[in-house]
């Protein structure tokens, strides 16, 4: 049996590898990402049907928690590292020609720390080491956002890095005030002290909680920093950013919310708030001009939806939610992925400035289409049957307030719709191009977009694949005592 | 003067991460910003080290025989602190480089000047 | 206006933070796992320190984490310091000779002290970090005494990488040997001695020499864009 | 035996609607000259120029021109054999008044194929009055039609005769408003003042004609004929009872002669006049009608 | 097995004939052709047959194929439609961009249409929906242009409509815990009535908007007049039907005529036939007044589903036959005039109808077609119009919906005057200078022309053909048999006699055309040579076609503005206006994030605190 810890340490030594390889190695560097993630894709797959039965824990150090730190490899893990491998697997691909500028070693390297936090984050059974994960991927993100060293990248990143470091204070804060509570950090041991979070001192723990993880998942008022970052970044750190860091946020207040506190009263509110976070977003992306800023904010938009679909609180909406981030993961990596090379040509992140790439780019073009309309929801792409869950599991509450919010999320996904459609319409049936620069991106970056193509629709023919897993995902965080008895078994 | 001998040291926490707070809020300099933030983090350290504190307690040390394994506070915020305290340094030092580079592009550090990324 | 605005912010979240305070006892006795760790820390662990076998080994993987980040910083401001193009220096002026022989004067004993620091990790206050911290400091003293000198970066990266590594392999070691990573294969020897704590020392020396070289290439990254 | 009646019904009733009409058109005449103290032509003199026209050469601008002036003929034809002509009504049961209103489309959908290929503007201008006038009045029409039907109950013409046998006219009835409005409509449905824009001679050389020479006018003024014939048949027969034939074509001929007094008395609307009086006081009142309708049924 | 074969013929057609377009232009026309007409023939094939059958599954829901009356009906009229404007295309898109791309997004819809009205559950039915609506979206946005705005609005609102039938299609299924449709037909009967009227509302809008009913139809005219031709006539004809099979589908499938006539206290039906009333009229005034042929034929299409959902909605057999029978007859003969339409602008290259004109002499076959295309518009006697028409009037009248049977009959004489304008300004009047040497349509387009021509006449004279078939629907909808003969139907309450009407008409054009023969002589002249009063028409100068009914314009205009479409761009700048401001949110400046962040935090301590809120 592989050890579970191999997904944290493959990528980390990868990363303390590379700083190493002097001048004779550098052109090899650029390999090394795609072949850990590789691994780590391996191990993941190999791991999850085992996992579906019965979840792995893994004692670091040789102590049993609450003593030592512990992994605890659920089938909610096993999902998000297998995501956070493959994504992070095609986005390395796609960077062996798309990075040339910068401190292109530095960011090989710091592109696997970012991958190890996150793959740290959700393996943790601990929760100092989370926050440790969580600032692992936090810092790296910063480091990315910034490495080129571009005005808009600077910029960005300082105002991302002001407002994370807030956010983590605030989280080290609530794990402080909950380790002078129970005296423990293991978040299985903290959840069995826990018996509600009806009491006032707990509450204010939660609160820190939600607004610290609420930074780097970007839930509306906090999420500031995204649309500048995933905009000004290079489009490899975009999607993964978009597509991985997010998402682990919401993992870790998922992970708070309904193991460590069990609080079923809040979820209603999470509703709500993933409700104006998801309209927020698709609003602000509807009138944008820049294509990758309005990316980002479908991606408020989308983890709006993720939010939301967790606020359900049943097995269904879980799963669904879960889904809503698989689907959000492949798409919005893959939209990023094909307009990083669009604009590349185009040299210009103007709507206006990609018209009549459909003739230039057929392939990148077609990717960006079922990208945009997996997002949306439509079928037999990917972001159907997630679309599917989230609307079954809030109408199946058979509440009329759930009705009413219900319909404002698929508002929200109509202005989804009419901006992706205006892109699409650019991209097709707007202005000529006259330019021989434009030309089809390299097979490097064609691979991890055929890929990831395959993957949207395939999963959305055929979605049984992720459902097993998805269902013993939200039972794991459905499930306070199971996961209890599992983890101080 | 039984709460103040209590929650002193939470006081002094928790004041001086409100202290960072106002810094953050109203403060318009990223420098500032930053020293703010760093305030922020010392109380958050001195925080986590308050939740381990006994009343006469001594150094988790047996550096020699007879120390009394009761009277020893706790051990676990002061390993957490460490982490801590190294987390805060590397923020800091993206910060001050992020710094460095913002000042070379925009000739200022006010935060209120600085807004090319918006809407 | 907007001070008003957040003073009063501020004093909600008081009120909150009061709330929850209240309820948590200050200066109370050790919790459980506290407890544990003091008293059986030395035998698991062998080193009686015990703040060093919480960090080492206890939670020896929040230290990896914590190592990562430090190699983050550094790698993150040399990816956004690095691209600089024209690296105008400050006209320098040449330090005194007492100033300069002072700083070199004192340059090893620093270093030493800082060795000293870490090696006594299991044993005393300190650790990996306070140690690597010192050897940093001399560094600085090198740079603000002698500020033509300089190191070649390269070699802090080495250094950086292979502590880095190290820490990473002792922690497979044990793997392989105990079936847990980062477990305490080697002995454990008689505590309150220099050879005691199983890898305890080990790693120390790794972490020490890496956040040495780590935080004298930050100063030095820093130092050369100023 | 009744088999030869029908067919015998199917020949006479066009014929005797050929003959009323063609009558009509001579009584018109003589009728306006007398109003306006003119001795007038023979009551004959109708029938004298449809023989001169068939004997004369004609103009042809295609074939489209010479199939809608055919097409607008037989459907006239056709239309007749719905009309119940005192007893007479040889298809009867072939689809009632839904069938008649839309075979009433035919003369004037033929009229302006075939003028449309003349292309004169005359002819265009003609054409767009007549259709236009034809929406006018088809609103008020149709309410006052959908009053009887669901006053009777029946889309059968034939059976709304009968009924007016068995108790009163229509006119004396509920539907009293109705036929107000139906004798408010009937001018703009007859084509005569102050409805006659569409074919209006000294302002657009009578529109629609103005290319017809020949047999084609010839056909032309018995379409005329039988159109006047069959507006006001419908008239007598959904509001005056119908009758036998010599009282339904005494009824006939009283309706006829208001519609020449008010002919003579009144001067042409404009198109946009026309449209706004027919979308006022008459679908007002037919509206009315139908509500009352609904209301006592 | 038929019924799976015809949707992998028609799916796997779709990209093979994309794949082959890459090599061989020839051979992905003659493969495109090939597939619609194999098609034609496996689905004529299907004719009389019943079944479901359940192919695969999605999340746990079986996805069943199904086929009955209903469905073949449908299934063979899009199919046909799809068949001919194929063919049609194969000249009309030579040398223009994308063919490939054409064909496939043609093809496309057409096989998610076929799996529309073949899908026996909801989920696929969904799943279909969905790749009709986009496929559709793509292609109407193919000509640039205007056609971007037309293709926005039309994937908009179609969203919208899409998601509401999400809502209803999932709270089916949380109630009723199947998406089958028989099944659910059988469970509904225990549904309370809110309920009911709750999922109908939702289904009536994505139905609604999917076929232009009133309020919500504002998609359908720009999208129709800027797409392709080839693929008008399949937006016209049968895109929007998929929402008239949404109609029955619900209304009758699923809840059944007496569920369905009590929904509401009846409330629902009543508001139903209203807005299909409203849809006659006010979309037929509408397309009096547009100078684009192509426009001018999408309000027309509005108006004529206003028939069809009139005849539909008002829940007796009389009214579904003839609903059904105008959906079909209404394919024949919309697919017919936007094929002529886009015949005429293949060679002249305009569809303004102000500078058409006189092409009759041109373009013979196409004129034919245009007329009997018209003529079964109208509805005149003797074509397929006429009689589907004459239903629906027939049961308003009969069942005291005479407001409604106004509505149906005013549209008609506006449809005669549009419809007149059509021909007139096409075909008749003048011939300008600039299009005297047009040449006549294509072989590959007159073959379409000849058969719905053909199609629309035929079953005007024996309407009995298709109305068998539609008996035979009603009939498994639950409603009793009519007495139907090949003529018509035979009834108390009036009959109606095709071969009456059919005779007399053919007794009296004989007779009439014998007169004209043996009466005087004629003499051809040519157009010019007209009178005018003395004064000379001058050749070229003016074209009279013009502002062809303005004394009504100048009338009606100032009220017969589109005023939903106006309220929709309202909404739209306000909703741009609102998220204007929303974007404002991030103003870029650093001390209102942190702000934000510690906002956020207070007002969540003040909610639990202060107010309990959770």
């Amino acid at each position: 049996m592989v050890n579970p810890i191999l997904l944290i340490i493959a990528p980390l030594s990868a990363a303390f590898i590379i700083p190493l390889m002097g001048y004779g190695l550098k052109r090899i560097v650029k390999f090394i990402p795609p072949l850990v993630m590789g691994f780590n894709l391996v191990v993941s797959l190999s791991l999850a049907p085992k996992v579906i039965k019965n979840p792995i824990i893994v004692f670091l150090g040789g102590f049993p928690p609450p003593f030592g730190i512990n992994l605890y490899v659920g089938p909610l893990g096993i999902l998000f590292s297998c995501v956070i491998s493959l994504v992070g697997f095609i986005v390395s691909i796609y960077a062996l020609n798309y990075i040339k500028q910068g401190a292109e070693q530095k960011y090989h390297a710091l592109y696997l720390l970012l991958l190890t936090g996150a793959t740290g984050i959700v393996l943790t059974g601990d929760i100092f080491n989370l926050f440790v994960f969580y600032e692992i991927l936090c810092i790296s993100s910063y480091a990315l956002v910034g490495y080129t060293g571009e005005k808009a990248g600077i910029e960005s990143a300082s105002k991302y890095l002001i407002q994370g470091s807030l956010g983590s204070s605030l989280i080290l804060i609530a794990i402080a005030l909950l380790y002078g509570k129970f005296g423990t950090l293991n978040m299985a041991d903290m959840a069995s002290r826990i018996d509600s979070v009806h009491t006032m001192e707990l509450f204010f723990p939660l609160v820190l909680f939600i607004t610290g993880m609420g930074v780097e998942s970007a839930i509306f008022p906090l999420n500031a920093w995204l649309p500048d970052a995933h905009s000004s970044a290079p489009s490899t750190i975009s999607a993964i950013l978009s597509g991985i860091a997010i998402k682990i946020g919401i993992y870790a207040l998922c992970r708070v919310i309904f193991t460590i506190f069990g609080a079923t009263d809040i979820l209603q509110f999470l509703m709500l708030l993933g409700l104006v976070t998801l309209l927020v977003g698709e609003f602000s992306a509807f009138s944008q001009d820049n294509i990758k800023r309005m990316l980002a904010y479908s991606s408020t938009g989308q983890i709006g939806l993720i939010v939301f679909a967790m606020g359900v609180g049943t097995q269904y909406g879980i799963s669904g939610g879960l889904f809503q981030f698989t689907t959000h993961a492949l798409s919005k990596s893959l939209l990023f992925l094909t307009t990083g090379y669009m604009i590349y040509r185009a040299g210009s992140m103007k709507i206006s400035a990609l018209e009549g790439m459909g003739k230039k780019m057929p392939l990148t073009s077609v990717a960006f289409t079922i990208g945009a309309f997996s997002l949306i929801g439509l079928p037999p792409f990917i972001g159907f049957p997630s679309k599917f869950m989230i609307v079954y599991s809030v109408l199946a509450r058979q509440s009329g307030l759930y009705i009413v919010f219900l319909a404002l999320v698929l508002a929200g996904t109509v202005i989804e719709g009419a901006y992706f459609f205006k892109v699409i319409q650019a991209i097709y049936f707007k202005g000529e191009r006259k330019d021989d620069r434009a030309k089809e991106a390299p097979l490097s970056a064609l691979i991890p977009v055929i890929i990831l193509v395959l993957l949207i629709i395939g999963i959305g023919i055929y979605p049984k694949v992720l459902t097993s897993i998805l269902d013993s995902s939200a039972a794991e965080l459905l499930d306070r005592i199971g996961y209890i008895k599992e983890a101080l078994k | 003067m039984d709460f103040l001998n209590n929650y002193i040291f939470y006081i002094g926490a928790f004041g001086l991460i409100f202290i960072g707070l106002y810094i953050l809020l109203t403060r318009k300099n990223l420098i500032k910003l930053i020293i703010g933030l760093s305030i922020v983090d010392t109380g958050v350290n001195l925080l986590i080290i308050c939740m381990g504190y006994l009343k006469n307690g001594t150094a988790p040390i047996f550096s020699r025989k007879g120390l009394n394994p009761e009277t020893m506070v706790d051990p676990t915020p002061q390993a957490l602190v460490l982490t801590s305290i190294v987390i805060g340094v590397a923020v800091l030092a993206m910060a001050l480089s992020l710094a460095i580079r913002l000042y070379q592009h925009y000739g200022t550090l006010d935060m209120r000047k600085i807004k090319e990324q918006k809407w | 206006m907007r001070k008003i605005f957040s003073l009063i912010i501020l004093i909600i979240l008081a009120l909150g933070v009061y709330i929850c305070i209240s309820e948590i006892p200050f200066g109370k006795p050790g919790t459980a796992v506290g407890n544990y760790y003091i008293e059986k820390g030395i035998e698991e662990t062998g080193a009686v320190n015990i703040v060093t076998s919480i960090v080492l080994n206890y939670r020896g993987f929040d230290t990896l984490g914590e190592v990562t980040i430090l190699f983050l910083a550094s790698l993150g401001l040399g990816a956004i310091l690095a691209t600089v193009q024209n690296k105008t220096r400050g006209v320098i002026t040449p330090p005194s000779l007492i100033l300069t022989t002072a700083c070199r004067f004192l340059f090893p004993f620093i270093l030493m002290f800082g060795a000293y620091i870490f090696l006594h990790g299991h044993l005393t206050p300190g650790g990996g970090f306070q140690g690597g911290a010192i050897i940093a400091s001399g560094f600085l003293l090198r740079y603000l005494g002698c500020p033509q000198k300089r190191i070649r970066q390269s070699s802090f990266v080495a250094i950086e990488s292979l502590g880095g590594i190290a820490f990473i392999i002792i922690g497979l070691l044990g793997f392989t040997a105990g079936g847990f990573f980062l477990f305490n294969f080697l002995p454990k020897g008689v505590a309150n001695t220099l050879l005691s704590a199983g890898i305890i020392p080990l790693i120390y020396i790794a972490i020490g020499l890496k956040v040495g070289a780590e935080m004298a290439g930050i100063i030095d990254t820093l130092i050369e864009e100023s | 035996m009744v088999t030869v009646m029908k067919i015998l019904e199917i020949i006479v009733s066009p014929l005797v609607a050929l003959i009323v009409g063609i009558f009509f058109l001579g009584l018109f005449r003589k009728m306006m000259a007398r109003i306006q103290w003119r001795y007038g032509p023979p009551l004959i003199q109708p029938v004298i120029d449809l023989v001169r026209l068939f004997n004369q050469r004609g103009f042809s601008h295609g074939a489209v021109f010479d199939l809608g002036i055919i097409l607008s003929l037989a459907g006239a034809l056709v239309l007749v054999l719905f009309i119940p002509i005192g007893g007479m009504c040889p298809l009867a049961n072939s689809g009632g008044l839904l069938v008649i209103l839309y075979v009433m489309l035919f003369a004037p959908i033929g009229i302006a194929l075939s003028g449309g290929e003349g292309a004169n503007p005359n002819i265009s201008i003609g054409i767009s009055r007549k259709l236009i006038l034809t929406l006018s009045y088809e609103v008020p029409f149709i309410f006052i039609i959908l009053s009887l039907m669901s006053y009777y109950q029946t889309i059968s013409i034939v059976e709304i005769v009968k009924a007016q046998a068995h108790y009163h006219w229509s006119l004396f009835s509920p539907l009293f408003l109705s036929g107000v409005a139906y004798f408010m409509i009937l001018p703009a449905m007859l084509g005569i003042r102050p409805f006659d824009m569409a074919s209006a001679p000294q302002e657009i050389s009578s529109g629609i004609d103005v290319e017809y020479g020949g047999k084609y006018l010839a056909f032309s003024q018995i379409e005329h004929a039988l159109s006047l014939f069959i507006v006001i048949a419908l008239f007598v027969n959904l509001f005056l009872g119908g009758g036998n034939l010599p009282v339904f074509l005494l009824k006939m001929l009283a309706v006829f002669v208001c519609g020449v007094f008010i002919h003579a008395s009144f001067p042409r609307f404009r198109i946009e006049q026309a449209t706004k009086y027919l979308w006022f006081w008459p679908t007002i009142i037919s509206f009315i009608s139908l509500i009352v309708i609904q209301l006592i049924r | 097995m038929l019924i799976q074969s015809i949707l992998i013929i028609a799916f796997g057609g779709a990209f093979l004939t994309y794949i082959l377009g890459k090599a061989s232009s020839a051979l992905r026309d003659f493969l495109a052709v090939l597939i619609s007409v194999s098609l034609t023939v496996l689905i004529f094939l299907a004719y009389g047959k019943t079944g479901e059958i359940a192919f695969a599954s999605f999340m746990n829901l079986p996805l069943v194929l199904r086929i009955n009356h209903l469905s073949w009906f449908f299934a063979i009229a899009i199919q046909t439609v799809t068949t001919l404007s194929v063919i049609f295309s194969l000249s009309y898109m030579k040398g223009k961009e994308r063919v490939d791309f054409y064909y496939l997004m043609m093809l496309l819809c057409n096989s998610a249409m076929l799996g529309i009205v073949l899908s026996g559950d909801f989920v696929s039915f969904y799943i279909f929906w969905e790749i009709m609506s986009w496929s559709a979206f793509l292609l109407i946005s193919y000509n640039r242009g205007g056609a971007l705005y037309a293709g926005m609005k039309y994937i908009v609102m179609s969203i919208i409509g899409s998601m509401c039938m999400l809502i209803g299609i999932m709270s089916l299924y949380s109630t009723y815990g199947t998406l089958n449709i028989r099944e659910i037909h059988d469970l509904i009967s225990t549904a309370s009535g809110e309920y009911l009227l709750f999922i109908s509302i939702l289904f009536l809008a994505a139905f609604g908007v999917k076929s232009a009913l009133w309020p919500i139809h504002v998609w359908l005219p720009p999208a129709h007049s800027e797409a392709p031709s080839p693929f008008s006539a399949v937006l016209s004809s049968i895109l929007i039907k998929m929402g008239i099979y949404g109609f029955v589908l619900i209304l009758y499938v699923i809840s059944g005529a007496a569920l369905y006539l009590g929904l509401g206290g009846g409330s629902f039906r009543y508001i139903l036939t209203l807005l299909a009333a409203i849809t006659i009229i006010i979309p037929t005034f509408n397309a009096l007044m547009q100078d684009d042929a192509k426009r001018l034929l999408a309000w027309s299409s509005i108006a004529q589903i206003g028939y069809i959902i009139l005849g539909i909605s008002i829940g007796t057999s009389l009214g579904l036959i003839g609903g059904l029978f105008h959906f079909f007859n209404h394919v024949a003969f919309k697919a017919l005039l936007f094929l002529a339409v886009g015949a005429i602008e293949y060679r002249t290259g305009t569809r303004d109808l102000n500078s058409l004109g006189g092409l009759i002499k041109k373009m013979p076959v196409t004129f034919i077609a245009v007329l009997a295309g018209t003529f079964g518009l109208i509805g005149i006697p003797l074509t397929n119009g006429f009689v589907s028409k004459w239903l629906i009037y027939k049961t308003l009248i009969l069942n005291n919906h005479p407001f409604l049977a106004f509505a149906a009959l005013v549209g008609t004489w506006g449809t005669i005057l549009y419809s007149y304008k059509l021909i007139h300004n096409i075909f008749l009047g003048q011939l300008p200078e600039n299009l005297e040497h047009t040449k006549p349509a294509p072989a590959s387009m007159k073959l379409p022309f000849i058969i719905l021509s053909v199609v629309i006449v035929l079953f005007g004279i024996l309407p009995g053909i298709p109305l068998k078939l539609i008996n035979l629907i009603t009939a498994s909808l639950g409603f009793d048999l009519l007495n139907i003969n090949i003529w018509g139907i035979a009834s108390e309450s009036g009959p109606l006699n095709i071969i009456n009407i059919f005779a007399a008409f053919a007794v009296a054009l004989i007779v009439v055309w014998f007169f004209f023969l043996i009466s005087g002589k004629k003499v051809v002249i040519s157009q010019d040579n007209s009178y005018a009063a003395g004064i000379d028409v001058p050749k070229g100068k003016y074209h009279y076609t013009v502002d062809f009914y303005n004394p009504m314009f100048r009338m009606i205009k100032p009220y017969f503005r589109d005023y939903m479409d106006e309220f929709y761009s309202q909404l739209v700048k306000a909703l741009a206006s609102l998220s204007d401001r929303v974007r404002r949110l991030y103003c870029g400046d650093l001390g209102v994030y942190v702000i934000y962040i510690v906002l956020f935090l207070s007002i969540l301590v003040i909610s639990k605190i202060g107010l309990n809120l959770w």
